[in-house]
């Protein structure tokens, strides 16, 4: 653990600047009783935490922490939270003192624990010379991209990373189960037509900029999935990114607009359809003779030695590992930006107040 | 019964034994037991067999432990006592251990058709 | 496969899987054919497969149970005296409910027939705990058949009580059977003179747990209650079935495992005597036959006690005559109490004039009850009687010869007496049906026969050179039958004296408060102090319930209702500082373990 | 395991990937539910890709029959770099339950859904289902701490919103309750998995076990390890974190019932079972305290309590989620006594409850056509009206209080036996009391059923023929295992074996 004796570098200082504001953030949320507050104080956690992680050089990871946490989820419990009362009841401080107690205990307990952990970045902890070293030391010559984490999360891990997409597909689904397709939407409100609404002058600056954004946050999310191999970034938080700019679109333009280019039922079938891609990929390399997810099984052989480049580095097949990556990527990007639409649509279905007709 | 006694009197045609609705069997087997004469005969004819009883042993050698039940009609009166100890018993231990019928307040106290499943509702509804 | 063939298999059967075979049948017997077959059919096979049994000591083994060696069935003359014993009980109450079609009644009683006869042919202990569950679990359907709060209470209380005695002879089971190394009889025990009795040793671990399971299936003191409570609240049959098995089957378990043993002398001694007084007491009928099974069974304990020969032989004589003449008392109190809905003798009296057959029967197994000579009782008692009938066990005799004359009391006189005679009730009920007669003529034909010529009988007991040396030498000779005469006559004499002098007690309505007062009134009573305490406390009371002093069921209700104390919607908060507390147990737990 | 030595069920090929297979064929089937066209297919794809993982798990039981261990790297890569499916005859013994309840509720699944799930959501449905045999599946193949999380999370955030749809408007807050518990605990266990990835620097259980055993006292260890047992102790409703349970079961579509009733807390016990044994080892203070101080006493008191409670309830159902509470403590309670006799006897009792209590589940599910009835009182005199699917429940209700001649009667035999062997005279009184308290409640239902005169003139007809046979199978299955429970008894020896528990002395 640090020493408190050494002088402070600027980084402890920025570390503790931000910790400290994360434990303040944390006892708002706590103690306000209000759900939009309560709301927009997570978003403001989970960016000052997506910071906190830069700082510590895990760019992969606070990206992720930036368009989940700050991001969609935040959207999402918005819109939750129109389905709802904004405030929470009280509850009497008495009821609180239990609770209290035992959080302190167990929280002291914790503190004492974490006092035996590693301190951090300390090269010697099991956690970087073990597994981790190992990592650095194969994953380029294994997989061959640079970005170490995508290696991990897509290959080394990649399992993992199946079973994460799963999870994804059953919470669209959960969602999608108990409040509907947003349907509701659909058959409810009569749609007024385009030009009626330009006619009326509503959101005009909103419209056109939203217009600019949407194409170019669609951009971006392409580029963070296929730069996902080299920089930070891949499937996950290509989703999510696509996810924002189709919500975007429903926010300005209307749930029915969007539903209209993007069906529910589309979307629903792309996020089953996603996790087929990711474990049919798996399949495949069952097939051509290698383990599930051994990427390096990916083309038959015949087909690879036809290939640009085939050599074997270290018998590896460089470019198996590269489409496989490439292939279940796309599987992730669909499942996770489909789910997320669909969350979205079963949620703004419940509420027609979220599309702009709602008010005239 | 008395009425349905005054009733036979004042019958021209009684029958000869037993009761106006009484099974035949019971007319044979049992009806002369009601008969005054038994009353009177019964107690006389036990008494008579009981004399007898204890008079054989004089003539059929019994088989005893060698303890008190060699005393002469040992079985006789031991089971008088015992029998009259018992009985007797009854009149002390009753005053001491008898209860109301309902003592563990198990029975229906107005309805005796009401099933348990009545009672439930009811415990569950107070 | 030659008929040969499937006859030889069908022998190597436990006879009392042809029972439990008929009672599935009677599930879905519909209509008296159907029924009648079940009925008569699955004691008729159990006959037949006892009369072909294979030879004494055979033991057919399956291991199919946990590794462990079953003997499914394994024949001796000491099971096969009480498997003849249960095959008569179950054609004679077959017979005797065919009059009322209740399906789960006939199934229940069939079933109770094999599971009590399966056990009685059982080879190891295992499945002895396994038969002597399943009789508990038949008599189930028994004791809930009578659709009144009362008897569906008493049902439940029987139940746990027969659950307590299973779980107590399981658990004694398996630490015996660990440290025997085995479970099997064969293994357990040495044959004493040709008969595989008194295996277990009391001082083994798990020896007194077995013990007591059984003990409390005989009725040992204090904890007989659950027979007088239980049998005078069934239905007419579920008495009669019960009475024959349940009791019976614990005094064959008691032969098998634990004759000899000299507590079982004074436990039996005690058992003849002390119910005799509650049985002068009692006002219901059919209770007075419960005190009296008490006190027959205390006969056969004592005699499973004595262990020799002569008393064990008693022992099984006595308890298959008794499922004889007790299951016939049972009919004529159940007849009663079908054709006039009580058995109180304070509400009963002068019935002889419209059911003089069901007199007729009542009597004769009063007299064999009471061990009058010629009668089933005499033949089988005296055995016991003359085995116990030594100096060093005098004291002993003197109080079954006591309990011998509170027989005559309460079974002999009092049950036919007040029913049938006495002073008389007005009430007029039809005579029995022609179903019932016929099963109390059967049961009264046996009675005879055992008593006028014992010798086939004896011939079926576990010691049978002893039983007929008996039978030659001492029940029919001229003394035997004096003392029995003197002692049953000068007895009559006392109770017609007694009744002249007006000492006798009156009968009258009530109940007579016995070691069940413990659990029915003093456990709620003080359950309900503590409950009203708690209610002071804060916790809030159930009116109805606090009135209807069901303390037991009220307190741990409150606690347990669907919304009481505990059952209540967990709430999620409280769930979480569950899920904390416990968390912050185990790390200190955790913490402060050593190294 | 020796049924299983001579048990080829598909070609060598095949077998070789029977274990991602088992995960990845109930997996793909659920996405392919989600695609198809029709409630029907969808419900062929889910008794099809049951079939198929229950005929992977068969073909996994003669591999590890014969090798002891099956290992399958996925992608290729050996651990600690990639994620090892490490399969033993516990592993085993919990996929052939788990498939084979699937199995049976699938064919199940598809007439109720009809009565129960409105039309357009019965196909996501059933992938919701399948997505959650996947899961559980995955969290008994699994040889990767982080991975058996996934798996965790697999299995249950679908499962939240299954058991709040329906049409029982109570099943909503049950879900909620069920979603936040089950939240809390796959926290915990993530970070207990997280403290022990920083003490040991790797994820995978069998390196993290040789490990472990090197660091001597770690608090990080111990933190880890309160974290992940109450997180799994929450997953498994162990005593006071079942709060949510009885709810849910109550509340939810029978599908739910049926299928959860019989694996979720049992796989969270696997798991469990394994993170004390296999991780840690009874062998280290702290699992040894907890065992004693934390486990048994709790598991005891489930098993008391909560029967006492169903014991109250009005609610048929009801009766039967506390009644999985009770034994789940009596699950516990074998295992608490960390020996050969007490694990494999409380395996043995958990195989035996799966059968019972998706048996008895399945017996109320199919009658939900005819009576839309919940409360006890409502089933009165059904079993006249139903015969054949209320004896099949009758026979369920006979082992679950441990009747002679079922398979519960066995099992609650064995754990006599073991809680003797271990000189925990205590816990055979609380078997003893709590299978007690079971006899009532189980008579309470039959009585209720059999020998009640019907209350409404609703009449309950008998259940299709399509509930009625894996119905009647899983009800077949309690009595034969209750004569011959040679197979469920080879396999939770075998079971405890492969925890590392050696049996004291050579079986009686």
């Amino acid at each position: 653990m640090p020493s408190f004796a050494t002088p402070l570098d600027a980084n402890t200082i920025v570390d503790i600047a931000l910790l400290a504001m994360l434990a303040v953030i944390v006892v708002a949320v706590a103690r306000t009783r209000s759900l939009l507050t309560a709301i927009i104080l997570t978003s403001v956690y989970s960016f000052i935490s997506a910071v906190w992680l830069v700082v510590m050089d895990a760019a992969d990871v606070s990206f992720t922490e930036a368009v989940v946490g700050a991001g969609v989820s935040t959207i999402i419990a918005l819109g939750a939270i129109l389905l709802t009362r904004s405030e929470c009841s009280r509850i009497p401080w008495r009821e609180t003192l239990l609770p209290l107690l035992l959080v302190t205990v167990t929280g002291g307990l914790l503190v004492y624990a974490a006092l035996d952990l590693p301190s951090l970045g300390d090269p010697s902890a099991p956690a970087n010379i073990y597994v981790g070293r190992l990592y650095l030391q194969h994953a380029e010559h294994d997989i061959g991209t640079p970005n170490i984490v995508t290696a991990v999360l897509s290959s080394y891990r990649g399992f993992d990373t199946l079973g994460e997409t799963t999870v994804i597909f059953a919470a669209g689904l959960g969602v999608a189960l108990l409040l509907g397709f947003g349907e509701r939407a659909l058959q409810d409100t009569p749609r007024p037509s385009m030009a009626k609404m330009a006619e009326s002058g509503q959101h005009v600056v909103l419209r056109v900029s939203a217009k600019m954004l949407i194409p170019m946050i669609s951009i971006y999310a392409f580029y963070v999935q296929f730069h996902g191999d080299l920089g930070p970034g891949g499937g996950f938080q290509a989703g999510v990114i696509m996810a924002v700019a189709i919500i975007l679109h429903a926010l300005v333009f209307g749930l029915q607009e969007t539903m209209e280019s993007i069906p529910p039922q589309l979307a629903r079938g792309l996020s089953a359809f996603g996790v087929l891609l990711y474990a049919g990929v798996g399949v495949v390399n069952l097939t051509n003779g290698g383990n599930f997810l051994d990427y390096d099984h990916l083309f038959p052989r015949i087909f690879e030695e036809g290939l640009p480049d085939s050599h074997l580095v270290g018998g590896h097949h460089i470019w198996g590992q590269h489409f496989g990556i490439l292939a279940i990527e796309l599987g992730v990007f669909l499942t996770v930006a489909s789910t997320m639409v669909t969350i979205f649509y079963a949620f703004a279905g419940r509420a027609p107040d979220l599309s702009p007709h709602g008010e005239g | 019964m008395t009425e349905t006694r005054s009733g036979e009197q004042n019958d021209p045609h009684p029958q000869p034994a037993g009761e106006a609705d009484e099974h035949p069997l019971s007319v044979l087997l049992f009806s002369w037991m009601r008969s005054d004469l038994f009353d009177r005969m019964f107690l006389a004819g036990l008494g008579a067999l009981c004399a007898v009883l204890a008079a054989l042993e004089l003539v059929i050698h019994r088989h005893d432990g060698g303890g008190i039940d060699s005393l002469p009609v040992f079985q006789g009166v031991f089971g008088f006592l015992a029998f009259a100890l018992a009985v007797l018993s009854g009149w002390p231990l009753g005053r001491l251990m008898r209860r109301p019928e309902n003592y563990y307040r198990d029975q229906p106290d107005k309805d005796p058709d009401n099933t348990v499943e009545e009672e439930k509702e009811d415990g569950h509804d107070g | 496969m030659t008929v040969d063939r499937l006859l030889d298999i069908a022998v190597t059967i436990n006879p009392g899987f042809y029972l439990i075979a008929a009672a599935v049948w009677a599930v879905f017997a519909r209509g008296p054919g159907s029924r009648g077959v079940a009925l008569l059919g699955g004691p008729a096979l159990a006959l037949l497969a006892l009369l072909y049994a294979p030879a004494s000591g055979t033991e057919i083994t399956r291991s199919f149970f946990l590794g462990f060696n079953m003997s499914l069935y394994r024949p001796d003359s000491l099971s096969m005296i009480f498997g003849f014993g249960f095959v008569l009980a179950a054609a004679l109450s077959g017979v005797y409910s065919l009059h009322r079609e209740d399906r789960m009644q006939d199934s229940a009683g069939l079933l109770y027939a094999g599971a009590a006869m399966a056990a009685v042919f059982a080879g190891d202990l295992i499945s002895l705990v396994v038969f002597w569950e399943l009789t508990a679990v038949a008599s189930v359907a028994l004791v809930f058949a009578r659709q009144t709060k009362q008897g569906q209470m008493a049902g439940m209380r029987y139940l746990l009580i027969q659950l307590l005695s299973g779980l107590l002879l399981m658990a004694g089971v398996v630490l015996y059977g660990l440290d025997a190394g085995s479970f099997l009889f064969a293994d357990l025990g040495q044959l004493h003179r040709g008969v595989l009795i008194g295996m277990l040793d009391i001082h083994a671990p798990g020896g007194l747990l077995i013990l007591a399971g059984v003990g409390i299936k005989a009725a040992f003191p204090t904890f007989h209650n659950w027979l007088t409570d239980a049998y005078p609240n069934t239905t007419e049959t579920g008495a009669v079935v019960m009475s024959a098995y349940t009791t019976t089957l614990a005094v064959y378990v008691l032969a098998r495992c634990f004759a000899g043993l000299d507590w079982l002398v004074w436990i039996g001694a005690a058992m003849t005597v002390y119910p005799v007084f509650f049985a002068v007491m009692e006002n219901d009928l059919r209770r007075v036959l419960a005190y009296s099974t008490n006190n027959q069974i205390g006969f056969m304990v004592c005699a499973v006690g004595i262990g020799t020969p002569l008393a064990i032989d008693g022992a099984a004589a006595h308890a298959v005559a008794h499922i004889v003449f007790k299951g016939l008392l049972f009919m004529a109190m159940g007849a009663v109490f079908m054709r006039t809905g009580t058995t109180k003798a304070s509400e009963l009296g002068g019935l002889h004039r419209t059911m003089p057959w069901t007199t007729l029967f009542c009597l004769i197994g009063a007299m064999s009850i009471s061990a009058l000579p010629l009668f089933a009782g005499f033949s089988t008692k005296s055995m016991i009687m003359t085995a116990a009938h030594t100096p060093a066990m005098f004291a002993v005799w003197l109080m079954l010869l006591f309990a011998s004359a509170g027989v005559l009391e309460h079974s002999g006189i009092k049950i036919p007496y007040f029913a049938f005679f006495s002073h008389d009730s007005g009430k007029r009920p039809k005579e029995a049906p022609f179903t019932m007669l016929l099963a109390m003529g059967l049961a009264s034909a046996l009675c005879l026969a055992i008593g006028i010529a014992p010798g086939w009988f004896f011939e079926l007991l576990p010691y049978r050179s002893v039983a007929m040396a008996f039978l030659a030498q001492d029940l029919f000779t001229a003394d035997h039958l004096l003392v029995q005469m003197q002692l049953l006559a000068f007895a009559v004499l006392a109770f017609v004296l007694l009744k002249r002098l007006k000492l006798y007690p009156t009968e009258q309505p009530g109940v007579i408060l016995d070691i069940e007062w413990l659990w029915r009134k003093a456990a709620p009573a003080i359950t309900g102090v503590l409950g009203r305490l708690a209610g002071r406390l804060g916790v809030w009371a159930d009116k109805a319930f606090g009135r209807a002093g069901a303390g037991l069921i009220s307190g741990s209700g409150q606690i347990f209702a669907p919304d009481g104390v505990v059952a209540r919607h967990l709430p999620l908060a409280g769930a979480a500082i569950w899920t904390v507390a416990l968390l912050s147990f185990v790390l200190i737990l955790a913490m402060s373990s050593p190294g | 395991m020796n049924a299983f030595i001579d048990f080829y069920a598909a070609p060598p090929g095949l077998t070789a990937h029977a274990a991602p297979l088992l995960v990845i064929g109930p997996l793909i089937a659920a996405c392919a539910a989600a695609l198809s066209p029709s409630t029907r297919s969808a419900w062929m794809i889910s008794v099809g890709g049951t079939i198929f993982a229950f005929w992977m798990a068969l073909c996994l039981a003669g591999e590890v029959a014969r090798n002891g261990v099956v290992n399958y790297y996925m992608g290729g890569f050996a651990p600690p770099l990639g994620i090892a499916f490490r399969i033993d005859a516990l592993g085993v013994m919990f996929a052939l339950l788990i498939s084979g309840i699937g199995v049976m509720a699938a064919l199940f699944s598809g007439h109720t859904l009809e009565a129960e799930i409105m039309k357009g959501k019965r196909r996501l449905y059933q992938s919701g289902f399948l997505l959650c045999v996947a899961g559980l599946l995955g969290l008994s193949a699994t040889g990767d701490a982080f991975n058996a999380f996934v798996f965790l999370e697999v299995s249950s955030i679908g499962t939240y919103a299954l058991i709040g749809v329906g049409v029982d408007r109570r099943a909503l807050p049950a879900a909620f309750n069920y979603l936040v518990m089950g939240t809390i605990g796959a926290t915990f266990f993530v970070i207990g998995v997280g403290f022990l990835y920083a003490a040991t620097g790797t994820l995978n259980m069998a390196d993290m076990s040789g490990r472990l055993a090197t660091l001597g006292d770690s608090r990080v260890v111990e933190a880890g390890f309160a974290f992940i047992v109450i997180g799994l102790g929450l997953k498994a409703a162990m005593f006071p974190l079942h709060g949510w349970l009885p709810a849910a079961y109550a509340y939810a579509p029978s599908l739910m019932g049926v299928f959860l009733s019989a694996t979720a807390t049992k796989a969270a016990l696997y798991l469990m079972a394994r993170f004390l044994f296999t991780v840690f080892g009874p062998h280290l203070d702290f699992v040894g305290l907890f065992l004693t101080w934390v486990m048994a006493p709790v598991a005891g008191a489930a098993a008391i309590i909560c029967s006492a409670q169903a014991i109250f309830q009005t609610d048929i159902r009801r009766i039967l989620a506390f009644s999985s509470v009770a034994q789940v403590g009596y699950i516990m309670l074998g295992v608490s006594m960390a020996s050969a006799e007490g694990v494999s006897a409380g395996l043995f009792h958990l195989f035996n409850q799966a059968l019972i209590k998706s048996a008895l589940f399945m017996a109320l599910g199919g009658l939900a056509f005819n009576i839309k009835a919940t409360k006890l009182s409502d089933f009165s005199g059904v079993g006249r009206t139903a015969p054949w699917t209320m004896t099949a429940f009758a026979i369920g209700t006979f082992s679950l209080a441990g009747v002679p001649l079922t398979a519960g009667f066995l099992s609650k035999w064995r754990l006599i036996e073991a809680a003797f062997a271990a000189h925990w005279l205590w816990a055979v009184g609380v078997i003893a009391v709590s299978s007690l308290l079971g006899l009532i409640y189980a008579g309470r239902m039959l009585e209720t059923i059999f020998f009640r005169a019907p209350v409404s003139e609703e009449r309950a007809g008998e259940a299709r023929f399509g509930v009625l046979v894996p119905l009647w199978i899983l009800a077949a299955a309690s009595v034969w295992y209750g004569l011959d429970a040679s197979l469920p008894v080879d396999l939770s020896t075998a079971a405890a074996q492969a925890l590392g528990l050696a049996p004291a002395g050579a079986a009686p």
